[in-house]
């Protein structure tokens, strides 16, 4: 989780967003020693609803930053992204993916006895970026968590983006894989050995597959009306000079951070 | 604190008892409802977003109960009054998120409008086999307040109450209402803005760095915080400590769910609401909540213009069940009748409570429909016929359980 | 119907409490699990999977515990056992499926792995929190079959059982199981093949135009079919008639869901089981389930040794709860100590079914972990002098 | 005290009769009101029914048990609550084209209208729930006129004021025509 | 239970006297509709029925035999389709058709599985498991009858209601783009997509009809007129005005790259066959791993 930790540290300061602007509702247990060296407000969410809490945040404050940071698969969470991704929900959605390297070195010799992994081996893994993209996100994104400088980059854009974005990072899951943390080493270089950088690729051509390299890069980018900016619009539009937008005190602009 | 006047729709409304809650929500200032459709609770989402621009407020429709309820709680640790509404088969997917704002001590309030179940059941008619599960319908212990109110002024004036005791107490607010108050239109006075208590969030206002989002005020209630102060804020569902660290030794989860638990227990006198009318000497107290109040009335009515004595205790609220009062009743009176919809929920805790010192009648129902009140009348004069005591919850065998099982139904579709 | 052998791993093993509910699973001739894995109760799908293809069993890791009961439910249909099995936050999220099951009356099993909660908890302690939940937490009326075990043996003995259930009265049966249980490791001895009595499917064996899927026998319990066999039935979450069509007003409510009560509540004798020991002469009873039971046991054995008359009530089957014997115990006996390890559950049910004859003394879940037997002793001394009945429950908060 | 319902099917606007009809009363006869309805998930074109308790005291039994007058637009309608009329007291309204009464019982009084001919008449059939409330006013005297002709202007949309107004008056004028017989 | 047969029998009675009623007529669609269950709930205008009749005749033409077909749907106008269809039908949880589904195709891969059910519950509640499942390639025909709204619970938005659409949660104009189904289908990993409009009967047949016979996650998205929701809120006229519609604005595209597939507002509506491809099914993937797993074992 260090590793993860600090690519976020890296992308808020980046970012030039205030960390106590910042909401991390996150269905990973940050240690608080991290949350507050961070120095954001950190929740621990249920299994797979951080989207959902986040949308929760954002709507009822949006000058808050929210930054909903998504373990594993997001495989409970999966149609919150989705529709997070279609509503165009202001959140920069952190997925951290430990599956990646059992399905890329192959290892689905059955019967494997350390948790979780077996039962997801000899099914296909979702490709994260197509699929936030194909949804709607503004801005996709994959690193492993040893690209420190482009990981801290991303979420730095990612942060400032208005819209979903999504930052998808490789890392190795010392939680789950405790009897696999001597490989990390390993595991690092094979990461590197392994990954290549293309920027601006069809997500669509970036799916994770045992015979092929990791593609890694920025992937989409692009703008599309948020929700609130869509709700704003439309209601002003129905309702003319009675309607106050949301979100928008004494119309100043909000206050949290650079806003594109 | 008075409410604020852009929420509250002052006025004689003729309204049902859905929108009548919708309007009770913005009033008591409720600025972000997130809910997905389902009947017969969708009338009051929709009453919602039509006045919620008018006061800033926002209605969402999210993807599905379970993010509902996810975005409500994280909707409140951002510092507005939350609410979510639905019904029987969304309440129950809600309930892993209910056990976690709870565990959070989050305010918020839960509208469900009961309908037939279990399962889809009956979506279109009514039903009260929510109670228990609203008690008991997630994982681990903790204790939450249940509000049932009978009329569309009550869901106004109850929605209100609602917010405020979710605020008192930091914890989840249910208002167990049902179809047949739902979709009842009556005169529904909205008072002034100035005639609207409401109650204020207890909000720390310390330095940053001294705030403990679980460390007790002397009635065992924590302050509550905000995103975005600058507290540096980590909350979490798991086990935690007054600072709401993560801790894996035992003797915390003692004093934390302890105190979960406690400070609904041990304020329970103030939350309590019961409405009393004739028990004073009655032989036959008939307990009952929500809709079927109104219907245990008329055979009340029925059974008094028999000549029996007969009183009526109506719970306005359900969760925490009055123990004491109920004890008190039972070395008074002769016996309990209790009319519910449903084949026995609330009327075990009456039962519970009697120890032994008053007979336990209940008058069942299935749901799609309420109570024949002569059921009522005809359960009143079965409890006074028996001299001994009966031990466990009488059924009473009703009219309708006759019909449909003695012969005689005749299908009508 | 006897076990089939392929299942069966007969023999005597030293296993934990959750190998040993996967043995009972396959004993019984579950071979379809729906899962999503959660601690605690992750290997007991680990033991399922790595066993399944040998024994020709099928799993799916679903995407979540939502979809893991919904696909148990649908493949109980094709014939197959099913089970799912979860812990106290993924039970949160099966209720509405728990419904489904009692409406469609879809036979299968589910295992809750109890931990601490509410909300996330503490994933890898024990608790009993989830007891009333598995009661009442999934809306409208129904009743349930719940399952304590308190030793990996009860785990292998009671899972079977539970399916036995589940195939008796076509029902959603519980298992209880918790984090400690979970992960004890104890000798199990596990019979032959036929000695094992399962319960065969109800099946319907008429025309296939003939069949109606809620038609119910003298016992209240329709016959199944499986799925694929021509009878191209129709089943429905709503109020529905014998056929299985919707229909919805109040008759059919009645008609349809007073049975789902009737089929347990008539044959809550059948059903209810209990383990006592040393109960005849005893003036104070303590009433335990689950993982509690065996701390009980040892501080009766202590009181008994300090010359207080004590006894232990072991519910096999929490739901339905012995209302009977509980009353008739009431009666003779002068209190009740009721230990668990939650904030006050099955206490309730003990208070209500004691009808003020008896004290009724509660011991939380203490600060020791597994319920200490000195608190449930001392509790039990504090019962036997208490004289008068008081009433409600006295809740023992330590020496 | 009245009970009153109104029976039909789904789309003729047989709720909206009562919430017309108990708003009348409640708020400008500051009487009580208690309007209940029912329908299935099947309601469009199914049967569709509205229950309304007037008192001039607070309504504690929200439901029918006596019915003092039935309104029937349609014979399904009529069918399933003719019999929960009053034999001593009650008064059955009913659109003459859609429904055929059976023979009367008791004392129950029987007024028919051809609503829905009104209503097409004036060029809207939709508006032949309002031509009944018209009728109902005038024959029952439960809700006032002054009353109904402030409720129903703030139950219909701004557009259709004018119409519903004169289908309510078509009715009330057929009501008194038929009382004075 | 005498009492209980009783009235068991005077239900099996009337309903005899109904079936008999319609003995008379027997209707070519008699073996595969529940003609006791006639008349449907659906709305005049409504394009539920059509998508129905299509499915009918896709059964008949790829030639699968009835009793291996079950039919699974949620909750929702279309969630009443499996009630209405004489096969294995199971009427389940609002958003959990798919799931249902997978529990009956992995524990007997054998049955062909239909998943029918609407756009709020496959896509809203249920859009979880039907990205699952097309990731995993699950054999099964998931045909979504997508008509703008949830019409059951009486017109909210959907994650389908085009933008500036009225609905009665969003009584200003719906504020979210919509869904378009073939894309999220096609980047989750399906490996048939087709989209046809209730118009094109023939075509939405055939879509079906392939579907059918295709070995993994297929699905077609039939869009329907809902007269009584959609079209009445926001002043569309009726089904057939609707239909017209659909005739005037609809452009077949076949292999139509599905990122181009949205759907505004009365917008011109892209329809055809867009994917069709082959990837390995799960239950192919699950005997393979299976197979090995023994091989480790011994």
């Amino acid at each position: 989780m260090n590793l993860i930790a600090k690519a976020l540290k890296d992308g808020i300061q980046k970012s030039g967003v205030n960390p106590a602007m910042i909401s991390m509702p996150s269905d990973i247990p940050f240690s608080q020693e991290v949350t507050r060296e961070l120095g954001v407000d950190f929740f621990q969410t249920t299994r797979g609803r951080a989207i959902a809490f986040g949308t929760g945040l954002k709507l009822s404050n949006p000058a808050l930053k929210v930054m909903p940071v998504a373990g594993d698969l997001m495989t409970l969470g999966g149609n919150h992204l989705v529709h997070g991704g279609r509503r165009n929900m202001e959140l920069c959605v952190i997925v951290v993916n430990h599956f990646v390297y059992h399905t890329i070195a192959g290892k689905n010799a059955p019967p494997m006895t350390s948790a979780f992994s077996p039962y997801s081996t000899f099914e296909e893994p979702f490709n994260f970026p197509h699929l936030g993209n194909s949804c709607g996100a503004v801005f996709t994104a994959r690193w492993t968590a040893l690209h420190t400088d482009d990981l801290g980059q991303s979420i730095a854009t990612a942060l400032n983006k208005r819209g979903l974005s999504l930052v998808e990072i490789i890392a190795p899951g010392p939680n789950y894989y405790a009897g696999i943390e001597h490989l990390d080493e390993q595991l690092l270089k094979f990461y590197r050995e392994q990954s290549e950088v293309k920027n601006g690729e069809d997500p669509r051509h970036v799916a994770i597959a045992p015979d092929k390299k990791i593609i890694v890069g920025n992937f989409t980018d692009k703008e599309r009306p948020t929700f609130i900016d869509q709700y704003n619009m439309q209601l002003g539009k129905v309702l003319g000079e009675k309607f106050t937008p949301h979100g928008v005190i004494d119309k100043e602009p909000l206050p949290g951070g650079k806003i594109g | 604190m008075k409410a604020d006047p852009k929420g509250v729709l002052t006025g004689t409304h003729y309204i049902d008892g859905d929108v009548a809650s919708g309007y009770g929500a913005l009033a008591a200032g409720c600025r972000f409802i997130a809910g997905y459709p389902i009947t017969p609770s969708t009338e009051a989402a929709e009453a919602f977003a039509r006045v919620a621009p008018r006061a800033g407020a926002i209605f969402i429709q999210m993807e599905d109960e379970l993010a509902s309820m996810a975005a409500v709680v994280g909707g409140a640790w951002a510092g507005v009054k939350t609410m979510t509404i639905t019904s029987g088969p969304g309440y129950s997917l809600m309930q892993e998120n209910i056990g976690f704002g709870a565990s959070l001590e989050t305010p918020f309030v839960l509208l469900n409008i009961q309908r037939g179940g279990p399962s889809t059941g009956v979506p279109t008619k009514t039903g009260q086999a929510d109670m228990m599960q609203s008690r008991w319908g997630s994982h681990g212990d903790y204790e939450v307040i249940a509000i049932s109110p009978d009329s569309p002024q009550e869901m106004f004036d109850y929605t209100v109450k609602a917010f405020n005791l979710a605020e008192k107490y930091r914890c989840p607010v249910m208002i167990m209402s049902d179809e047949c108050v739902g979709h009842m239109t009556e005169k529904v006075v909205i008072p002034p803005a100035d005639q609207l208590e409401v109650e204020p969030r207890r909000y720390y206002s310390g330095p940053p760095e001294g705030y403990q989002p679980y460390k007790p005020d002397p009635d065992l209630v924590p302050k509550m915080a905000k995103a975005g102060d600058g507290l540096k804020l980590y909350i979490s569902g798991l086990v935690h400590d007054e600072r709401g660290y993560p801790v894996a030794a035992e003797e915390f989860k003692t004093i934390y769910v302890r105190r979960l638990v406690d400070k609904i227990r041990l304020n329970k006198n103030k939350i309590i609401e019961l409405k009393e009318e004739g028990v004073d000497n009655a032989d036959i107290v008939v307990v009952s909540y929500g809709i079927s109040s109104r219907v245990a009335v008329k055979g009340v009515e029925m059974a008094r213009e028999k000549g029996y004595k007969v009183g009526t205790l109506r719970l306005v609220t359900v969760w925490p069940f009055p123990d004491e009062r109920i004890q008190e009743l039972s070395s008074k009176v002769k016996a309990f009748v209790v009319p519910e919809i449903n084949y026995g929920q609330v009327v075990y805790d009456v039962a519970r409570c009697t120890h032994g010192k008053a007979n336990v009648v209940l008058v069942p129902h299935g749901g799609a429909g309420v109570h024949n009140p002569k059921d009522i009348t005809d359960a009143i004069e079965y409890a006074l016929k028996q001299e001994k005591r009966i031990e466990g919850v009488v059924e009473f065998k009703t009219r309708l359980e006759k019909l449909v099982f003695e012969g005689g139904m005749k299908l009508k579709e | 119907m006897k076990a089939d052998p392929k299942g069966v791993l007969t023999g005597t093993h030293e296993l934990t409490g959750n190998e040993a509910c996967a043995e009972g699973a396959f004993a019984a001739g579950c071979r379809f699990l729906g899962l999503y894995p959660i601690v605690p109760s992750v290997e007991i799908s680990e033991r399922y999977l790595e066993r399944a293809p040998e024994i020709g069993a099928t799993f799916i890791q679903m995407e979540d515990e939502v979809s893991a009961l919904a696909a148990v439910l649908g493949a109980s249909w094709t014939g197959k056992r099913s089970m799912t099995v979860t812990s106290g936050s993924g039970l949160s999220l099966m209720m509405e499926h728990l419904g489904l099951g009692i409406m469609l009356e879809t036979p299968c099993v589910i295992v809750d792995v109890q931990s601490m909660g509410p909300g996330l908890g503490l994933p890898t302690r024990a608790s009993q929190g989830d007891v009333m939940q598995a009661r009442w937490g999934s809306h409208g009326d129904y009743e349930v079959i719940a399952l304590a075990p308190s030793s990996p043996q009860e785990m292998f003995d009671y899972t079977i059982k539970a399916f036995n259930f589940s195939e008796r009265y076509r029902i959603p049966a519980v298992v209880l199981s918790d984090a400690y249980i979970a992960r004890l490791k104890e000798k199990v001895v596990i019979p032959a093949a036929n000695k094992i009595e399962l319960e065969p499917r109800r099946y319907y064996n008429g025309a296939p135009g003939t069949y109606l899927p809620y038609k119910r026998d003298k016992d209240y319990v329709p016959r199944m079919v499986d799925i694929g066999k021509g009878y191209r039935f129709h089943v429905t979450g709503l109020t529905h008639d014998d056929r299985g069509y919707p229909i919805m007003f109040e008759e059919c409510q009645e008609y349809n869901v007073h049975p789902l009560m009737w089929k347990i509540r008539k044959y809550v004798d059948d059903i209810v089981e209990f383990q006592e020991s040393q109960i005849d002469d005893a003036d104070v009873v303590v009433v335990a389930y689950g993982v509690t039971a065996r701390a009980a046991h040892s501080a009766v054995e202590k009181a008994r040794a300090a010359g207080v008359k004590a006894g232990v009530l072991k519910l096999t089957t929490v739901w339905p709860f012995p209302e009977k014997r509980i009353a008739t115990l009431a009666k003779k006996a002068k209190a009740f100590v009721v230990p668990e390890m939650n904030f006050g559950q099955i206490v309730s049910e003990v208070e209500r079914c004691s009808y003020g004859e008896a004290n009724v003394f509660f011991v939380a879940h203490g600060d020791t972990g597994i319920e200490d037997p000195e608190n449930i002793l001392s509790a039990i001394q504090e019962a036997s002098r208490t004289q008068k009945v008081q009433s409600g429950v006295v809740e023992y908060r330590g020496a | 005290m009245a009970e009153i319902r109104f029976a039909g099917y789904g789309g003729q606007g047989i709720i909206r009769s009562g919430i017309i009809a108990g708003m009348a009363a409640s708020i400008y006869d500051n009487k009580h009101a208690t309007m209940s309805q029912s329908f299935g998930p099947e309601a469009r074109g199914g049967a569709c029914s509205s229950q309304l308790v007037v008192s001039d005291t607070k309504v504690l039994y929200p439901y029918i048990t006596d019915a003092d007058v039935l309104v029937a637009m349609s014979q399904a309608g009529y069918d399933k609550f003719e019999p929960e009329l009053s034999e001593r007291k009650g008064v059955l309204l009913y659109d003459e084209d859609l429904v055929k009464p059976k023979a009367s019982r008791g004392k129950i009084k029987a007024y028919a209208i051809p609503a829905q001919r009104f209503a097409e008449q004036l060029g809207r059939k939709i508006v032949a729930n309002v031509v009944m409330l018209g009728f109902f006013t005038a024959v029952t005297k439960i809700v006032t006129y002054e009353a109904m002709q402030k409720a129903l202007p703030e139950s219909v949309p701004e557009k259709a004021v004018e119409l519903n107004m004169k289908a309510f008056e078509r009715g009330y004028q057929h009501g008194l025509e038929v009382t004075k017989k | 239970m005498d009492t209980q047969e009783t009235a068991q029998k005077k239900i099996q009675t009337a309903k005899a006297a109904k079936d008999l009623a319609q003995m008379n007529d027997i209707h070519p669609m008699d073996d595969f509709i529940r003609m006791d269950r006639m008349p449907h709930i659906w709305c005049p205008g409504c394009g539920i029925g059509i998508a129905v009749t299509a499915f009918a005749a896709a059964l008949e033409k790829a030639q699968i035999d009835l009793n291996k077909v079950s039919i699974v749907s949620g909750i929702g106008c279309t969630g009443r389709v499996a009630g209405y269809v004489k096969l294995d039908s199971f009427h389940t949880t609002h958003g959990r058709p798919i799931a249902y589904a997978t529990g009956i195709q992995v524990a007997n891969p054998d049955m062909k599985v239909v998943v029918f059910s609407g756009d709020g519950d496959l896509i809203a509640i249920g859009g979880n498991h039907f990205i699952h499942a097309a990731r995993r390639n699950i054999n099964m025909l998931v045909v979504c009858v997508n008509n703008f709204i949830y019409a059951m619970t009486g017109g909210q938005v959907a994650p389908t209601t085009p933008l500036a659409a009225y609905a009665t949660t969003s009584p200003f104009g719906c504020v979210e783009p919509p869904f378009n189904i073939p894309y999220i289908a096609d980047s989750a990993g399906a490996v048939y997509v087709a989209r046809w409009t209730t118009l094109h009967v023939r075509r939405l047949m055939n879509a079906m009809t392939e579907g059918l016979q295709k070995n993994g996650f297929s699905v077609v998205e039939a869009i329907s007129p809902c007269a009584m929701y959609y079209s009445r809120i926001n002043r569309l006229g009726d089904g057939l005005d609707m239909m017209n519609f659909y005739h005037d604005n609809v452009e077949i595209r076949h292999g139509e790259d599905t990122k181009n597939l949205d759907i505004g507002f009365q917008t011109k509506i892209i329809c055809g066959k867009f994917v069709d491809r082959e990837r390995p099914t799960y239950m192919e993937r699950y005997s393979q791993w299976s197979e090995a797993a023994k091989g480790a074992k011994r």
